[in-house]
């Protein structure tokens, strides 16, 4: 194990933890979702280092792509039901 | 003990005896408080007199079965008492029917006629006879409490619950009587014997001063004299009971009589100088005093 | 044999193949559904029928060709049969429940419940730690998509609630899981267990997956997700939710805690604990049919994780009795789900509709004693087999909590039944389908089947297989007939028991079986007087009466006890019967469980639980356990013959029912406490406590009981209640008697069974029959009956002289008995009570058959009739009776006084011809009756001489002056009778010990009124309970640890 | 590096599980979950993380001979591929109950949608 | 407030019994048994090289089926919850972000290839990382692109529901074909094992692949249509 992996890893870890912080603190919906896709790309980032491609494959994909959109299409929803 | 014929006429002459001894010693002693009270008093013979009177009465009135029957009950109840317990002690003859049962069948035989009489008055129909019921029954059931105790401890120290051998015990000698023997049992029981003799302070059921209550006025004619009958025997019948288990018994007529009229003059004399109880405080003081001495008793034999 | 794993494909098969066949074709969509379910069902049925016989071994599928560890596998054991059997016939019931719904959504809502039943069914069957997640959350994910087929719209606010609390199990398993791969090296359940380690961290990796999973059973407090769910979902679905996947579940803790170890048992059994009686606690206050329920299953649940906990002490039994118990649950859940569906009401008082069909009430008392664990239901086995575990193994405290939450559970159920048998019914409350009666019948059938199973187990004693209990559930289905062919045959089916058996006994059981079986005969023939089919009368009374004549045929302690039960549920519901009896039902069924469970609790720990244990051998037990086995079996007995302190229950009990029950119950039913008593007594004899002697303080409470009893009874105005009080009193006497311990005190217990049968019978019928007449009970609303029911004063009046013991009826002898009893006993102050207790029973006589018959005759009476034929005739049987045996004492008593003597080694009464002699008395009935009855007839024929002519004069009006007062019955002279008593004594009649039983239960239900303020309907809050309750017992649990 | 792995994914779990308990408004709260479950998957990896040692894909720089000397733990990687897409439905399955609890009331706080309770 | 506290408070117990998980954490310096009997078996047993795929798809298959049931379920749920909540007709069809033309074009070029690299993941699955997941995945990413440049334009409904029952059902049929030509449901040996690591080989590892891929992507885009679609629609 290299230095610079373990340095890499903390870096990836504590961007995590920052943009998990940015999620649950800040006051927009938005930016917290945001953030959250943003905590799951990291972790894919992340699981490269911890020799997992198939699962950084599918965190990244899934965690950070589709639950996003979800995201935004129930809030999407909302605002238009929320407008009526 | 068996039956044997000739016990019925023995028993009949001394129902007979004990009749006309009860009706002059009531006569006797009411003429005694008369005369303390400073009144003439009625004549010794006077209850003869009413008891024919109101034999020759006649009446056309009943107010049903029970009301019909309440006399009969309660006159059996008396004859009963009597045929139940031995009169005199060591008489071949005044035994009557005691061999049927013991104390026990003469303890719960005292309620037979109260009950009949009680269900007699209660079908005339008329309230105040029902008060007067109601009254009769909770003040006696109070007042027979220390008897019953006193009872138990009486045959708890003789070990036997038959009336001739608790008698036979008590021979002897003045000093083996019950009353000196176990003197707590015997005042528990004189508790009872005061308070059931309806006299002052626990006649407030059949006082004559107080409204017209209870089961005599209901009734007349035959019927009160049946109940007049009662009324100088049974009295006389509780006292033979008292007399046998607590006072020696008697072993001829002559000490029966004088043992009855004393014990008879106990309640009469107390009566004479205490003013009445209302019914909740006769049973207030059986529980408060009479009650305590008969556990007393039990718990001293 | 089909492969198990055919469950998982059908369904999961079925529900991709739905898509296939077009959304619109709803009805042939339905079709496959119910064929794909039912075929799963027939697997599970197959390989239950194959194991549960020994054709086949229990099977390992593998999956993939590997064997496990390496794959995930399948394990269908006898275990995993029955609860597939059980998941895959509630999901068939259920999806026909809600077909309505299905129908509307189409293959979507279909595909759901065909994948939560497979996912069920794997979570039952797979032996993988990570597999076990995956259906976990397949079951969530499908909860969470069933609960909205509810109608009602808080559904969807529940189904968030719990998708909130399943992620957090989610996250938690999974950590669990993954470190107890890293410290076993293993996800399979068997591999673990097989291979020990003692990693760092596999303890809390252990823990975090069991609390994971025990949190899935929904634990007290923090289930307030569940509740909602159980609220608002479909019946149809709830009742899957709490059978099905409640069973799974707790199915799924006993495989993982298996190769965790016993050291995590405590905790099972302390959260399960908690979760039974709070549960229970907190659904005393719910009025919420479907909410009740869930809390009622939550509680269940917990009950079965406190008996997983206690695996170890279980053995052999582990299997019978925690599946007894998640059976009965699911079975008798489901089926109240399902029943739910058909009522329109929410409250639980609108389950009062179903009084319009008889079957459906049958449904609820069997749903209702399954949860109780009343017998024949596996639930009932199942109780008697863990008490006799847990006492065996020393842990009282904790079946002490599992009976209290048992009793607590048995008060609502039972005040549910009340409702639903008393309370005015609303205005078409049934949506009474063919479908929905047919599931919820289907579960009765299970239920009713597994009760069969349950007893048929070799060893066992099967409670439903004995010809009393067969004659009761012969007598439901002859509920269509006439009431009075179904008499003959009641009548005839207790002559036909007792010709059968009555050999057999000796002379003291011969005499309570006469007075139960053929006595019971003679009270049913006032029944005749009833008319129409009179629905749900027989088959109670059999159920009592099958009680009984099984109590005297009992052996062992377990057919003791399962008598005791079945006389204690059939007496229920007899009495329930009664016009204003719903609360005094209750109470009585409460009072009878209590007591049966301190008989249970005393019977394990005589047998130390070795089964079968013979009654015979009950004096076998050590010193040191038999004065505690005394005290709970004298508790028990002492509970039904209402000893003062435990009687509350009687006066209302007695009171209320009908006219023809109140004899059985007061006559009949009170001795089955006396037999007991006599039973324990033959073989305990004399016990100390403390330097106490036990039979003193037995002697005690029956004088007191005595005492006051009398005093209670002089003061009530309802000659019903007059009498009932009575009969404690009566009882205290017998239980006095008992407790001498001698000779002539059994004799005189002996003289009570019989004396009080008979004449507490005849008045009680007599009583009621001027109550048929009057519609009143209340005395000082009677009066100068005595002409217009001449036959029912005739026997009032015997009894009253029989019963207070005046000379010269069969009374006298009872209290003739007693003195020379009482002079071997060294006891006297409790006599003291005795002797107070009889004077004073003369008073409440007197007074009832004073002012019901003796007075003025009432208006709104002058035109009443004799009672019926059929209510007199018993009673002119009894007075018979009481008169010969008041001259005969010696027909019955004499074999009984002997074979007393065989026990206690003495004769002290000497029968010689018609006269008995004791060391201090002697008593000669016959002649006692000759000289009353010649002195009476001498005297009644001078009056009739003097007064042969008098004639009836009415009695006059007595009228108040001027004004009307204000409670007209207050200036009756029978209201209040004895008001110089009450003056005197009346502080004897402060009601303590009611009191203290109404604040006992005001105080559980303060409690729960207290503790479902936790339940707030916040899904957050609720998450935070998890998170709580997590937190808590991880505290506890590794405070423990360490 | 297997414990920064997973003290970051117990750090996330953590966070997450207070953000979906104080946060009142729906929305948030799934977010807040989907960040649990994000430390929920980093903590399965690092339980399965060897250092040193290479992604479980035999090739040529792998031969199976020496396969098990050189590679990690598969297993925890294929649990979190499944648990990833659990996940992934569960959050759906969030975010359309939000949906349909804001047409209930038009509202996303948690804390009115209490009429089931006691 | 207090709320908070008192839920910081749980959080930083629990965060006790975790931190006490991560320092007692020792990574594993060998395999353990379960992980050396997958490394070495890998070839023999299900032939494919990448051994995360041999567990997901045949050891572990149980596993798998219930997560693509999961997916199933979502969807179909999804469905439910929202078919149960239609507004009135005539409410605002605007969609979420609007599409330019360029969007439009660069979608409808992007969506095949999108499409290719998603069988491409799936194909190559047991070789190298990927699999029907990711792969699906991709596939549904695709669809996503298709719906965020043209709201109103759908994949028949009928289409993907075509698609996902039939690859559901083809799955379990495979699965239950291990069982009766193999060792065991979901058995990939049904198939030959062929030459290992070439792109048909893995016994049915490649079959099932397919068929997780087309699933998952089925669902997937359903879910997305699901909650993506107007009220209009």
């Amino acid at each position: 194990m290299s230095t610079l992996m373990l340095g890499l890893g903390l870096v990836i870890a504590l961007a995590m933890v920052g943009a998990a912080v940015v999620a649950l603190v800040t006051r927009s919906t938005v930016t917290a979702v945001l953030a959250a896709g943003l905590v799951s790309l990291f972790a894919s980032v992340f699981f490269v280092v911890l020799a997992a491609p198939d699962v950084a494959m599918t965190e990244a994909a899934i965690g950070s792509g589709l639950t996003t959109f979800l995201f935004f299409f129930v809030m999407g929803r909302i605002r238009r039901e929320g407008e009526k | 003990m068996t039956f044997e014929w000739i016990q019925v006429p023995y028993a009949l002459a001394t129902l007979f005896i004990i009749l006309n001894y009860g009706l002059l010693m009531t006569a006797v002693v009411q003429k005694l408080a008369a005369r303390v009270g400073g009144r003439p008093g009625i004549p010794v013979w006077q209850n003869y007199i009413d008891l024919v009177k109101n034999f020759a009465l006649r009446s056309k009135i009943s107010h049903g079965v029970m009301y019909y029957l309440g006399p009969v009950f309660r006159l059996s109840g008396g004859i009963g008492l009597i045929f139940f317990v031995p009169t005199i002690y060591g008489s071949t003859w005044a035994q009557n029917f005691s061999f049927a049962g013991d104390l026990i069948l003469a303890l719960y035989f005292i309620f037979f006629g109260t009950l009949g009489m009680a269900l007699g008055a209660g079908e005339s129909g008329h309230p105040h006879s029902a008060i007067g019921v109601s009254r009769g029954l909770a003040q006696v059931t109070a007042a027979e409490l220390p008897m019953a105790l006193a009872v138990y401890a009486i045959a708890i120290q003789y070990q036997t619950l038959s009336i001739t051998e608790i008698v036979a015990a008590q021979q002897g000698g003045l000093f083996n009587w019950t009353l000196f023997t176990n003197p707590i049992a015997v005042a528990a029981a004189m508790f009872a014997y005061v308070g059931t003799t309806m006299r002052s302070p626990f006649d407030v059921v059949i006082a004559p001063q107080e409204i017209p209550i209870g089961p005599p006025t209901e009734y007349h004619s035959a019927y009160l004299a049946l109940m007049q009958t009662n009324r100088v025997i049974f009295p006389i019948a509780k006292t033979i009971i008292y007399m046998n288990i607590f006072f020696g018994g008697a072993t001829n007529w002559a000490e029966f009589a004088i043992k009855v009229f004393l014990l008879y003059m106990i309640p009469a004399v107390i009566g004479v100088v205490h003013p009445r109880f209302r019914v909740e405080q006769s049973i207030r003081f059986f529980l408060k005093w009479g009650l305590p001495v008969g556990v007393l008793a039990i718990l001293m034999v | 044999m089909v492969s198990p794993v055919l469950i998982i494909a059908i369904g999961l098969g079925t529900a991709f193949a739905l898509g296939l066949l077009g959304s619109t074709r709803k009805t042939l969509l339905f079709g496959v559904t119910l064929a794909a379910l039912a075929a799963m069902a027939t697997i599970s049925l197959i390989w239950l029928v194959a194991l549960a016989t020994g054709a086949t071994e229990t099977a390992e599928i593998h999956t993939a060709g590997v064997a496990p560890p390496f794959a995930i596998n399948l394990r269908v054991g006898i275990a995993e049969a029955a609860l597939l059997a059980t998941v895959t016939l509630t999901g068939l019931l259920a999806a026909l429940s809600l077909r309505a719904q299905l129908l509307t959504l189409g293959r979507g809502g279909m595909a759901v419940l065909l994948v939560l039943v497979m996912a069920i069914s794997g979570l039952v069957m797979t032996r993988d730690l990570f597999n076990i997640f995956v259906f976990i959350e397949l079951v969530a994910i499908a909860t969470a998509g069933l609960v909205l087929l509810s109608e009602d719209t808080r559904a969807v606010c529940a189904g968030f609630k719990f998708l909130v609390v399943s992620q957090i199990i989610a996250i938690l398993l999974l950590v669990g899981i993954i470190f107890t791969y890293h410290a076993n090296g293993s996800l399979n359940i068997d591999d673990i267990g097989a291979t020990p380690v003692a990693a760092q961290g596999a303890a809390l990796a252990m823990f975090l997956l069991l609390i994971a999973l025990v949190i899935e059973l929904k634990p007290f407090p923090a289930n307030g997700w569940a509740l909602d769910i159980y609220t608002s979902a479909h019946p149809g679905f709830s009742a899957i939710f709490s059978a099905a996947t409640g069973s799974a579940a707790l199915f799924v803790v006993d495989k993982v805690v298996a190769p965790a170890g016993a050291e995590w048992l405590p905790l099972l059994t302390g959260i399960g604990l908690l979760s039974f009686v709070g549960s229970n606690v907190v659904a005393l206050r719910q009025d919420n049919d479907r909410r009740l329920l869930g809390y009622s299953s939550v509680g269940q649940l917990g009950l079965v994780l406190a008996v997983i906990g206690q695996r170890d002490v279980l053995g052999d039994a582990y299997l019978y009795v925690a599946g007894g118990l998640v059976l009965s649950h699911a079975v008798a859940k489901a089926g109240l789900f399902w029943m739910s569906a058909i009522l329109r009401g929410r409250k639980l008082q609108d389950w009062a509709a179903i009084r319009a069909r008889a079957p459906m009430v049958l449904a609820f008392a069997t749903f209702i004693a399954m949860l109780v664990g009343l017998p024949p239901f596996p639930g009932f086995y199942a109780k008697w087999d863990l008490a006799q575990a847990l006492v065996a193994a020393g842990r009282l405290p904790v079946l002490g909590l599992i009976l209290l939450g048992v009793l607590i559970e048995a008060a609502y159920l039972f005040r549910w039944f009340g409702f639903a048998i008393k309370r005015e019914a609303p205005e078409s409350g049934l949506s009474a389908n063919m479908v929905d009666c047919g599931i919820t019948f289907a579960a009765v059938a299970g239920g009713w089947a597994l009760g069969w199973i349950w007893g048929a187990i070799p060893g066992q004693h099967n409670v439903l297989a004995t010809l009393p209990v067969l004659a009761v559930v012969a007598f439901i289905a002859l509920e269509p007939l006439p009431a009075k062919l179904k008499n003959v045959l009641a009548i005839a089916a207790l002559l036909g028991w007792f010709a059968l058996v009555y050999g057999d006994y000796d002379p003291m059981r011969l005499i309570f079986a006469v007075v139960m079986i053929p006595g019971g005969a003679v009270i049913l023939l006032a029944s005749f007087s009833e008319t129409g089919r009179r629905i749900g009368f027989y088959p109670s009374a059999m159920a009592m009466y099958a009680g009984l004549a099984l109590l005297l045929e009992a052996n062992t302690f377990f057919e003791f006890f399962a008598a005791w039960e079945v006389m204690t549920l059939g007496s229920y519901f007899l009495i329930l019967r009664g016009r204003m009896s719903e609360p005094h039902a209750l109470s009585y069924m409460l009072f009878s469980l209590g007591g049966a469970f301190a008989l249970l609790a005393g019977f394990a720990l005589a047998s130390g639980g070795v089964q079968p244990f013979a009654l015979d051998q009950l004096g076998t037990v050590t010193a040191e356990l038999a004065p505690w086995v005394f005290v709970l079996l004298a508790i028990g007995f002492m509970t039904k013959t209402a000893a003062m302190g435990l009687h509350i229950w009687l006066p209302g009990a007695h009171a209320e029912a009908e006219t023809d029950v109140s004899p059985m119950v007061s006559g009949i039913l009170l001795k089955a406490g006396l037999f007991g008593l006599f039973v324990m007594l033959m073989q305990l004899g004399r016990q100390s406590l403390w330097g106490v002697d036990l039979t003193v303080v037995l002697a005690w409470i029956g004088a007191i009981s005595a005492f006051l009893g009398a005093v209670l009874s002089i003061f009530q105005e309802d000659a019903k209640r007059l009498l009932a009080y009575s009969s404690i009193s009566q009882m205290g006497y017998a239980l006095f008697g008992v407790a001498l311990m001698n000779h002539l005190g059994w004799l005189l217990a002996m003289m009570f069974v019989i004396n009080h049968y008979v004449y507490k019978s005849m008045l009680f019928l007599a009583v009621g029959g001027v109550y048929k007449r009057t519609h009143t009970k209340l005395m000082y609303q009677m009066g100068g009956l005595i002409t217009l029911m001449p036959f029912t004063f005739v026997s009032v009046l015997v009894g009253i002289i029989a019963m207070s013991g005046v000379p010269p009826l069969s009374g006298f002898g009872g209290r003739w008995i007693f003195y020379n009893a009482i002079m071997d006993a060294d006891l006297r102050l409790p006599l003291i009570l005795i002797f107070m207790a009889g004077p004073i029973g003369f008073l409440y006589l007197f007074r009832l058959i004073h002012t019901i018959f003796l007075g003025q005759l009432k208006d709104p009476h002058r035109q009443l009739k004799e009672a019926p034929f059929w209510l007199v005739l018993p009673q002119m049987i009894f007075a018979a009776f009481l008169i010969a045996f008041a001259v005969l004492p010696g027909m019955a008593l004499q074999r009984v006084d002997g074979y007393i003597g065989s026990i206690f080694g003495d004769q002290p009464l000497i029968w010689q011809g018609r006269a008995i002699t004791s060391e201090f008395g002697y008593w000669n009935p016959v002649a006692i009756m000759v000289v009353i009855a010649v002195v009476f007839v001498a005297v009644f024929l001078i009056l009739i001489a003097k007064n042969h002519d008098a004639q009836k004069v009415k009695q006059f009006n007595i009228v108040f002056s001027a004004e009307r007062p204000y409670r007209p019955e207050t200036t009756h002279f029978a209201w209040n009778f004895f008001a110089p008593y009450r003056k005197a004594m009346g502080i004897l009649e402060t009601p303590v010990v009611t009191s203290f039983w109404g604040g006992v239960t005001d105080g559980v239900n303060g409690a729960a009124e207290f503790t479902r303020r936790f339940y707030t309907g916040n899904g957050q809050t609720y998450a935070a309970h998890v998170l709580l309750f997590v937190v808590a017992v991880y505290l506890i649990a590794m405070g423990g640890v360490a | 590096m297997a414990q920064i792995a997973l003290a970051t994914g117990f750090v996330l779990i953590l966070a997450g599980l207070y953000g979906a308990l104080t946060n009142r408004d729906i929305l948030r709260m799934i977010v807040a979950f989907t960040i649990a479950d994000t430390g929920v998957n980093v903590v399965l990896v690092a339980v399965g993380y060897m250092p040193g040692r290479t992604a479980p894909i035999l090739d040529a720089a792998v031969p199976v001979a020496v396969a098990s000397q050189r590679i990690i733990d598969p297993v925890p990687q294929a649990l979190v591929l499944t648990a990833i897409v659990i996940g992934l439905g569960i959050t759906a399955l969030m975010l359309a109950y939000a949906y349909r609890l804001f047409r209930l009331r038009h509202s996303l706080d948690i804390s009115n949608f209490t009429e089931l309770k006691w | 407030m207090i709320r908070k506290v008192v839920i910081g408070l749980m959080v930083a117990l629990l965060g006790v019994a975790f931190w006490t998980l991560t320092s007692g954490y020792v990574p594993d310096a060998e395999l353990n048994r379960t992980a050396a009997y997958y490394a070495a078996n890998a070839e023999s047993e299900v032939g494919a090289p990448n051994i995360v795929t041999g567990i997901i798809v045949t050891w572990r298959g149980l596993d798998t089926l219930g997560e693509v049931t999961v997916l199933f379920l979502t969807s179909a749920i999804i469905a439910l919850v929202l078919s149960q909540s239609k507004t009135p007709k005539g409410a605002s069809g605007a969609g979420l972000l609007p599409s330019g033309e360029l969007l439009v074009t660069g979608a409808r070029m992007l969506a095949p290839l999108i499409a290719l690299f998603g069988a491409y993941v799936i194909m190559n699955g047991h070789l190298t990382p990927g699999g029907g997941f990711q792969g699906g995945a991709i596939l549904a990413s695709g669809v996503l692109l298709s719906l965020l440049a043209e709201p109103s334009r759908r994949f028949g409904h009928t289409v993907i529901a075509r698609i996902e029952s039939f690859s559901g059902t083809f799955y379990v049929l495979v699965g239950l074909a291990g069982m009766a030509y193999a060792g065991g449901f979901l058995d990939n040996g049904i198939l030959p094992l062929g030459r290992f690591g070439t792109m048909l080989s893995a016994g049915a590892i490649p079959l099932i692949s397919i068929l997780i891929g087309l699933k998952v992507g089925a669902e997937f885009s359903s879910i997305l249509e699901s909650l993506h679609e107007t009220e209009d629609a």
